[in-house]
Parts: C-alpha cells; structure tokens; sequence
C-alpha cells in the first residue's frame, strides 16, 4: 500500500503543478487563443492527474474520481473551443504580425451554410 | 455631499457589523454550552439518527424538521417564476415564433451537448434521490438538470421544453408535496409529518417521507427553473 | 504559534471577506446608477450573508453532519461536528435569494424596454 | 380531518399549484378557486374563532411532528387569530372585488390569480407563525407576490415602482437575515417563545444590535417612517384590488411583525419610546405629504403611511387601552382603506386624469359611489357615527391617561391636516364642474357588491361598536400577556 | 485531516495558480480572456475541492467537485456564445 | 498554521478583489464574470467550513444558472453601465382591462 501512497503523492503534486503552469500561462501568454491554449490544455491534464492521484491515494475513491476525469475530459474541450470560436467571432485578432489564419476560409464557408 | 453620506453610512454598517462579529468567536462551539441549555443545532445532531434514520443532518432539517420552510421555499421559487412570466408576458403577433437563439453551434458543441446531457441528467436524478445521504437534495438536484437544459438551448437552435410538460411535471410535483403533507394530517398526525418508517441508516431507502418530498421538490425546481430559462430566452427587445 | 492569535487572524480574513462583501454590495446599491449593476449588487450581499452564516456555524475541527460510516467513526474518534441549523438555513436563503434576483432581472428587461435605458438617473416617471 | 390552522397555508398552496392544470380545463376555474379556498379559510376563521373564544386557549400546532423548540409551529391565539380572520375576510372581499379582472387576457389572470392567493398566504402565514425564520421566509413570499403584482400593468410605471419596492425589500429582508443569524448565535434557538424565554441570556449591547437591525428590516414592510419610499410608489402603480390588499393585509402583516418582535422577543423599554417618535414623525411626514398629492391614489397611499404611524403611536404607548385603540384601528384602517382604494379606483379610470381636479363633478354622475367614497372619507378621518371615530377616540383617551399631553395635541393638529384633504376630494366631487366624459366602465356587480358591505361594516361598527370590541380586547391581552405565550407554546414541548 | 508536505505543496501551487487566475480575470483586455481566466479558475476549483475532500477524509464531499466538473463548463459556454452574438 | 492563514488570506484577497471588480467595473459583462469568479471562491470557503450542502447549491446556481440570467438581462438591456441614452419616449404596451 505504501507504492500507492508514493504514486498518488507524485501525481497529486504534478497536477498542482500543471494547474499553476496553466494559470501561469494564462497570466504570461500574449493573446487570446495562447492563453485558452495554457489555459485548458495545462490546467485540464492538472486538474485530471490530481484527481488520478487522489484516487491512488485513496484506493475506494477511484471510480467516482474516474468519472470525474471523465467529465473534465469530455467539458473541458467543449468549452474552450466555444470559448474559441466566440472570441474569433467576437472579432479579436490574433497576436502574430504576418497571421496565419487558417480558420478564416473555414468560417468564411460556413457563414454560408450557417452551421 | 450625497457620496460623502454614504460612506459615512457604509463606515457606521461596518463597524456596527464588525463590533458584533468580533462578540461572536469564530470556530468555537455554541450548540451544547449556551446558558447550559440545550440548542436547537445540538439536539438535531443527537437525535436525527435514532429518530429519522437520515445520515444528513441538514436534510434532516430541510425537509422534515423546518420542512415548512421548505415549503416556502418552492413557493418562493413556484411565485418568482409565475411572477417572471407575468412581469415578461406580451401577446405574440400573429405568426410570431419563438426565437431563443440566432445561430446554431458548432458540430462539435452539439455532439458533446448530446453525449453530456443525459450525464447531467443522470447526476440530477443521482443528486436529488440521495439527498438525505450524501450533500445535496431536491433543490441542487433541480437545478442541475435545468443547468442540462440550459446546455441544451445554447447549442441547439431550435431546441425547446414543451409548455404543457413544464406546467404538468411543476403542478404536479407541487401537489405531490403537500399531499404528502396532507397525507399526514389525514391519518391523524401533524402536517409534513414523518409517517413512514423510517429504515435503516445510510439506506437508499431510508428516512421515510424524506426522499419523497425531495424527489417531488426535484422535478418541481428542475421545470420551474427550466420555464424560467425558457421565459428568458424567449424575450427579446429590439434595439 | 500562539492559537489565540492564530484565531483571530482566521476570523479577520473570514468575517473581514463577508462583511467585506456587503459593504461593497451596498455601495453598489447606493451609489451605482445601472440598474443591472444594483441587482449584481443585491447579489453580492446575498453572497456576504450567506458566508457569514456558515462562518457562525463552523466548529474549529469538526465535520460536516452528515451520518456517513465515515463521519459515525469521526464522531467516535471525538471529532464535534460543525453546526447544521445555520447551513439549512442558508439552503432556503440561496434559493430566496435566486428567485429575488430573477425577478429584478425581469424588471430591468421590462423597464428598458419602456424607457429605452437602464439607469435611473434617466428614468424620470418616478422620483427615486 | 379536523379543521387546524395549518388549512390556511397548506390549501392555498394545493390550490396554486393546482391552478395551471386547472387553467386548461377551463379558463373560468382560475378566477372561481381562489373564491372557493378564500370562502373555505373564512369558515376556518370562524370554527377556530369560535374554539378559541370559548377556551381562551391559543391552539398551537405543531407541524412535521416535532414539538414547539424543536420544529416550526403555527400559534392561532385571540389576537393572531382576530388578525387572520380580519386578513382572510379582506381577502374575500377583494376576491369579490377582482372576479372579472382581466376578463379578455386569459394568461395574465392566471398569474393575477396565483399571485394574489400567495399573496394572501404570505401575510397570513407571517401573522401565524411561531418560528422567526419561518417568518422571514413568508415575508418573503409576500414580497415576491408584491413586487410581481406592483409591476402587473404595461401601460403605467409599474415596473419602475416594482423596483423600487424590490430594491428596498431586499435590504430589508438582508437586514432581517442578519439579525436572525444574530439572534441564533445567542440564544440557539429560531423558535419565538423560546427566544423570548432566552432573551434574558442575551448582552445589553448585543440586543440593542439585533433590535436595530430587526426594526430596520421589518419597518420597510410596515412602512415606518424612514423607509417607506417605495409605498406611494407601489400602491398608485399596482392594480387597484391589489393596492387595497397592500392596505388591508400586508402592511398589517408587516404592523403585526414589528408588534411581535417588540413586544414578545424582546425587553427593551426604550422600543416603546422608539415606537411613538418613529410614529409621530411618519404620522406628520406622510399626513403633510398627502395634503401635497393631485394624485388620488397617492394621497391614499400617503395617508395609508400616516395610519400606520398612528397605529405605531398607539402600540408605542403600550398600556393595554392604547393596544386596544391600535387594534381597533388596524381593524378600521383595513376596512376603510380598501373601500376608499376601491371607489377612488373606478373614479380614476372613469375620470380625464389621475388627478383629483380630474374627476370633479363625478360624484354627481355615480351618486352611489360618490356616496361610498364619502363615507369611507369620513370614516377614516374620525367622524363620530363612524367607526373610525371610536379607535381614534380610545387612543386619545389612553394618550391622555398617561399624561401625554402633547401627543394628544399632535394627533389632533394632524386629524385636521386629514379633514382638510379628504374633505377637499369630497368636496370635490360634489360640488366641482363636472367634465363631460362618458362613462367608460361601470363597476361590476361584484364591486358594487364588496363595496356595499364595507360601508355596512363600517356603519354597524360606527353605531354598534360592541359587536367588534370583545375580539379586540382579548385580542389585546392575549398580545400583552408574554408569559401566557411562552407557556403556552413551550408546553408544548415539554 | 490528513495533512503532509505534499499536500501543503499542492495546496500553495494552487493557491499561487488562483491569484494568477484573479490577476489575468482583472487585467483583461478582452472579454474573452476573462472568460478564459473564469475557466480556468473553474478547473482548478474542481481539483482543489477534490483535495480538500482527500484532506478532510470525507469521501461524500466529492460530490461537490463531481457537480463543478459537469457544470463548470456551461457557464463558460453561455459567456461564449454571448461573445459569439448568438444569444 | 502560517500556511493556513496564508491561504486564507488569499482566499479573501481572490474574493474581495473579484467584488471590488464586480462593482467598479464599468462593463456589465465583465460584472457579471466577476460574480462567477465570486461564486467560485465562495463555493471553497463553504466547503472548508465543512458545509458541502451549501458548496454544492453554491455551485449548481452560481456557476450556470446565476450567470445565464444575468447575461440575459445584458443582451435585452445596455451592456456599458455609462450607456448612453436613446432619446426616445417611453414606449407603452396599450393595456387590456
């Protein structure tokens, strides 16, 4: 039982430290889309190796930390690709000089089929 | 001169907030000791596993002890919906549609909305049916669903809750409560009280009346907070 | 540290935020001219109330009351738990509080939809 | 099923949950079951008027089994009970008042209907109940009610009165909170009689606090002097049955309130010396604010205010006459005001403005109703055939037996502010150039019918003041005895 | 309670991690990056309730975290679409 | 002990700065992102005083529902708390009795 103890410990300590990298990143990056980028994508694998590590911690928890990994799993990326798709509709530029947007042609097409 | 009287007043509320706060010791025990009587916290805490069977205290105390307050409660809820309604009603126009929102979301939105929503209906039910076991109860659990609803008007277009079934589900879950109550008063005790048996602790089918009246306070908030997301939605001013 | 002094600097940082957050939701009532802006206001007040209700229940080392195996065999080892009437308390005061807000909600779409703006010092009908 | 207390909350909420089904069945149902629950909780009232009378024992209930310190109960004692049935008769009489109300707009009527019921509820439920949370809790359904209600109408500034009303009643009901929390934290109880017993318990400094914050919170719904901004407002704004439910019921239910945290939960002599200067501040304020108005119906609503402060006054002197007097007012105001709501509302719609210069002449078009009005007027200012003449009377009489002389000159000086305003509309409407508008809509049978029995009432009280004055007296001693309460509620328990 | 040095350590990251959430919340600029700080925060709410569960040693509060991780996400959508003027 | 005081006062510092935000905040928008961000804290601070029920109803209203009627009331009202005021006159629905 020690072994779990040892594995949950690690894990929980890297999910809190993925949680403040994305914090982090969401404090440090230029622009919109870098900061949803560190924001969901760092604190989403954070937030599901602590609750891994909670899990190993505390072997009877397991299946309901699970299913909350699964949650997060499934609604973290959904939120930040609406998110994503809201600011791009909003109107909010993207942050390098010569841009490569290739959503533009994508959401030019779509305007028309109003997906 | 107006400004300068506020913040005098804001100044006096809180230090008449904080002088009262600092009498009150924070983190110290006040249920078994006050005048060395007996508190109303200490004596639900000592007597709601023996006599209700029902692991969570405050439930306990919501449904069955202050059961009326609950009552209240839904009323609360039961009159700011009908008084939303009221205060947004305007007759359509002939040929009028319900227009909630203008664009449709994305593929993916709407595939992820289809595979969460039965997820968060299933967590509602879960919430609300173990109510008097772990955290939560009717009012939480009702709320999650309407949040499942409100999942579902973002990412579809067209997507609407049936009038009638909102009216139908909230009236009668509605009745279902204070039947039960009634039911008491009927078979010769006091209103809401507990006439079933009352199981074994940290059953799922313990506490007798309990689960029922949260069940029914369940599906009465989850429509009414539904009607009101739908009442919302449909209200639209043109600028 | 000393205990004393560890208790009151909790209880300055946990009474301190919930009065904090009236007086600042009072100022948004008083001062703020939008109504929209008066209602997040309300609400924010509700939300001090609410933390002070809990912070008056809590019971330094004690458990929730909830009866599960786990909290039976917390309460064997001797752990208190913490005061539920406050908590229920709370329950019914969140629900009002929700049901408040929805209809001064209502009542700002209503009242811009007549007088074409949200802020009082605009809407003239009535003296304020 | 024996017939309890607890019918007057629970069938009323059966009934409101039952009506949107109901509403499908048939669109006449929603207006008929309030009537038939009003109608129910009237014989109620008078089943249990009558077991209470002949015991002169309160009946407490217990609700969910749970005895007086533990649950929530309802106390139906002489004076909560006299109050209720005065609330429910009112009710009744409104109800009569409003059947044809939004006759074409089926939707709306549902919600007037539900909101109304609850309405009525709340202020019962607040005047019965035994429990301080449980209070705050229908104090708050009458508010949502209110609110709601005060923003009905489209085509008036009703939504801005709402939410003025709203504004205030939600610092109101915060500060209520507080005070709740407050009072838990010293004595660990929510239950009235308990508290009350504990209240000895409690640090001088604390309970000054916690009064404060009580007064402030319940003085809003019962229009105390400095926090009745949104009364004019909101009963000018709303639809007139529900202004004079505002006079008849909630406001009494806020009075009745006040009353109790005063006199039952709490031992401060200095409240009663709080009481009578608030009173006579808004009675001055609210009297001299009126004589201001062109509006009719806020010149109703001002002069509602300065009842209030009267009924403050007699309540702040605190011997048993004076309680006498103000419960006897309490009893005139609801009456008289909602007779005055009623026909100075149909002078409005039938008038060019809502001026009282608008409707000059009118009570030579409606003789009947320029005949109700006028006697609603000079009832409420204190004219002797009428009854509001003897509650005016019984409190100038315990003012003088406690040698305040003062306040009897006050009080006097004021009644002559309020004969020369409501003699004016009197006046008005009898001996001003009529206009020459055409009638637009005439009173419903209803009406007339509601209307007619007000002016009964308030003329066989006026003559035959006794049928009314046993109720009032024991309803005063059951609301001075404090330790008759705590007894007997607490005996419950143990 | 059940308290060692990894927990304090995880604790104060996360603690580190909530001010940096609140410090991007208020500096801005757009509306969108508010609403990604809002998310984030969200997130680590939903792992900080989870641990303090673990400390606390009540396995009935997980509930809470498990209702933040299924609904965290819809307010975030609803301020999403709201930026997408679909709303 | 330090520890704990020192994520106390964080949390208070996180809850006071979201509100002093909420309020001063001329973007109702931003206002009403503030008061998730409000919730949010709050939800923790009931949960460390050992009150799930509330953390949980907390988190079932504030997060979701508390928002959408708040964002509702942006769309069909004025989203700049200085708006400037349209000129018009009042505009009455005409009343059936």
């Amino acid at each position: 039982m020690e072994i779990l103890k040892y594995i949950g410990s690690f894990f929980v300590l890297l999910g809190s430290v993925f949680l403040f990298l994305g914090a982090l990143g969401i404090y440090r990056m230029p622009d919109v889309y870098n900061r949803l980028q560190a924001g969901t994508k760092s604190s989403t694998l954070g937030a599901m190796s602590m609750l891994l590590g909670i899990g190993f911690l505390q072997p009877d928890w397991m299946v309901k930390m699970i299913v909350i990994i699964i949650f997060i799993a499934v609604s973290n990326p959904l939120s930040s690709h609406a998110l994503a798709r809201g600011a791009y509709r909003a109107g909010l530029s993207l942050f390098q000089k010569e841009k490569i947007d290739a959503y533009e042609k994508d959401y030019k097409s779509m305007e028309d089929k109003e997906l | 001169m107006k400004r300068a009287f506020i913040l005098l007043l804001l100044v006096v509320v809180g230090w008449v907030l904080a002088d009262t706060f600092s009498q009150i010791n924070f983190g110290e025990s006040r249920m078994g000791d006050i005048k060395q009587q007996e508190t109303v916290g200490a004596y639900y805490l000592n007597n709601t596993v023996e006599k209700l069977s029902v692991a969570n205290v405050v439930t306990a105390i919501v449904v069955n002890y202050r059961g009326f307050d609950t009552l209240g409660e839904v009323t609360v809820l039961f009159l700011a919906a009908s008084g939303l309604a009221s205060i947004l009603y305007r007759r359509k126009k002939r040929g009028e549609h319900d227009v909630m929102i203008l664009k449709n979301s994305s593929q993916l939105l709407q595939t992820g909305a289809k595979l969460i929503f039965p997820a968060i209906l299933v967590l509602g039910a879960y919430v609300f049916i173990h109510g008097h076991l772990t955290p939560g109860g009717g009012f939480q659990g009702g709320a999650i669903i309407a949040s499942g609803f409100l999942l579902m008007f973002m990412a579809y277009k067209d997507y609407h809750v049936s009038h009638n079934v909102l009216t139908w589900v909230e009236s009668i879950a509605g009745i279902l409560f204070v039947s039960v109550g009634i039911w008491g008063l009927i078979s010769g005790a006091t209103f809401l009280e507990n006439i079933l048996g009352t199981g074994t602790l940290n059953d799922l089918v313990s506490g007798g009346i309990i689960p029922l009246i949260y069940i029914a306070v369940g599906f009465k908030v989850a429509a009414e907070l539904t009607g009101v997301l739908e009442t919302l939605l449909n209200f639209k001013t043109e600028k | 540290m000393d205990p004393i002094l560890y208790n009151k600097i909790i209880s300055v940082g946990v009474y301190g935020s919930a009065i904090g957050l009236i007086l600042i939701g009072l100022y948004a009532v008083l001062v703020k001219k939008h109504l929209t802006k008066i209602v997040i206001g309300l609400s924010i007040i509700d939300s001090g109330v609410h933390l002070l209700f809990i912070a008056v229940g809590f019971i330094k080392g004690g458990t929730a009351p909830i009866f599960s195996e786990k909290g039976i065999e917390l309460v064997n080892q001797g752990t208190a738990m913490v005061d539920p009437v406050p908590q229920a308390l709370v329950l019914t005061a969140i629900v009002i509080g929700f049901g408040v807000t929805a209809v001064a909600l209502s009542l700002v779409i209503r009242l811009y939809r007549h007088h074409h703006t949200a802020r009082i010092d605009h809407i003239k009908s009535l003296k304020w | 099923m024996v017939i309890s207390p607890v019918h007057y909350i629970a069938l009323p909420l059966l009934a409101a949950f039952l009506m949107p089904l109901l509403a499908k069945v048939n669109r006449e149902l929603v207006r008929i079951i309030p009537g038939v629950v009003l109608t129910y909780l009237l014989f109620v009232s008078v089943v249990l008027m009558q077991r209470v009378t002949e015991t002169g024992q309160p009946i407490i209930e217990t609700l969910a089994g749970w005895q007086a310190p533990w649950g929530i109960n309802l106390v139906f004692s002489q004076f909560t009970g006299f109050l209720v049935s005065l609330m429910v008769f009112m009710a009744t009489l409104i109800w009569i008042f409003s059947y044809r109300f939004k006759k074409v707009d089926n939707e709306p009527a549902l919600k007037y209907y539900i909101l109304f019921m609850m309405l009525v509820t709340g202020s019962v439920g607040v005047v019965l109940t035994g429990d301080i949370f449980n209070m705050f809790v229908f104090m708050e359904i009458t508010a949502i009610a209110s609110y709601s209600l005060t923003s009905f109408y489209r085509d008036r500034d009703g939504a801005e009165a709402g939410f003025k009303y709203l504004l205030i009643g939600s610092l109101a009901s915060t500060f209520m909170l507080l005070a709740i929390l407050l009072l838990y934290t010293q004595v660990g109880t929510l239950n009235m009689a308990m508290i009350a017993e504990r209240m000895h318990t409690v640090p001088v400094g604390m309970k000054v606090t916690i009064l404060i914050l009580f007064l402030t919170g319940l003085g809003i719904e019962a229009e105390m002097f400095p926090l009745n901004g949104w009364a004019p407002d909101a009963y000018s704004q709303a639809p007139s049955p529900v202004g004079a439910t505002f006079a008849a019921l909630v406001v009494k239910a806020g009075v009745y309130s006040l009353i109790r945290v005063i006199f039952t939960l709490f031992d401060i002599q200095g409240a009663y010396q709080y009481l009578i200067i608030m009173g006579i501040i808004t009675l001055i304020i609210a009297e001299f604010a009126a004589m201001k108005q062109t509006n009719l119906k806020r010149m109703l609503a001002y002069s509602s205010i300065g009842q209030m402060g009267f009924v403050l006054i007699a309540f702040g002197i605190g011997t048993k006459e004076a309680v006498f007097g103000a419960l006897f007012l309490m009893f005139n105001h609801a009456i008289i005001k909602s007779l005055l709501f009623m026909s100075g509302s149909f002078f409005v719609y039938n008038s060019t403005s809502k001026d009282i210069n608008g409707m000059s002449g009118i009570g030579k078009k409606f003789p009947y109703m320029g005949f109700l009005f006028s006697i609603g007027a000079f009832a409420i200012v204190g004219l002797p055939p009428f009854s509001g003449f003897w509650s005016k009377l019984y409190i100038l009489i315990a003012a003088a037996d406690e040698s305040m002389l003062a306040l009897v000159a006050i009080i006097l000086l004021v009644s002559i502010v309020e004969i020369v305003y409501y003699f004016r509309v009197v006046a008005k409407l009898y001996f001003g150039k009529p206009t020459d508008k055409e009638v637009v809509h005439k009173p419903t049978f209803g009406g007339y019918f509601s209307m007619t029995v007000l002016a009964v009432v308030i003329l066989l009280v006026g003559f035959y003041p006794d049928i009314i004055t046993g109720f009032i007296h024991r309803a005063a001693d059951t609301l001075l005895d404090k330790g008759a309460y705590i007894s007997n509620v607490l005996s419950m328990g143990h | 309670m059940e308290m060692n040095i990894v927990l304090y350590i995880a604790l104060g990251f996360i603690g580190l991690a909530l001010i940096l959430g609140i410090l991007r919340f208020i500096k801005g600029p757009t509306a969108a990056d508010r609403v990604v700080a809002l998310d984030t925060m969200s997130v680590i709410v939903t792992a900080t309730l989870a641990l303090l569960a673990y400390i606390f040693q009540r396995y009935i509060y997980v509930d809470v975290s498990l209702v933040y991780a299924i609904l965290g996400f819809i307010g975030v959508i609803v301020l999403a679409r709201y930026l997408e003027k679909a709303l | 002990m330090i520890f704990n005081i020192i994520f106390f006062s964080l949390l208070a510092i996180i809850i006071l700065a979201a509100a002093i935000y909420a309020v001063v905040q001329k973007d109702l928008l931003y206002a009403v992102i503030a008061t998730g961000v409000i919730s949010l804290v709050l939800s923790i601070y009931f949960f460390i005083m050992q009150a799930p029920d509330v953390a949980l109803t907390e988190a079932a209203i504030g997060i979701a529902l508390t928002t959408i009627i708040f964002v509702i009331t942006i769309r069909n009202t004025s989203r700049r708390e200085d708006e400037i005021p349209v000129n018009k006159e009042p505009d009455r629905e005409e009343e059936t009795k």
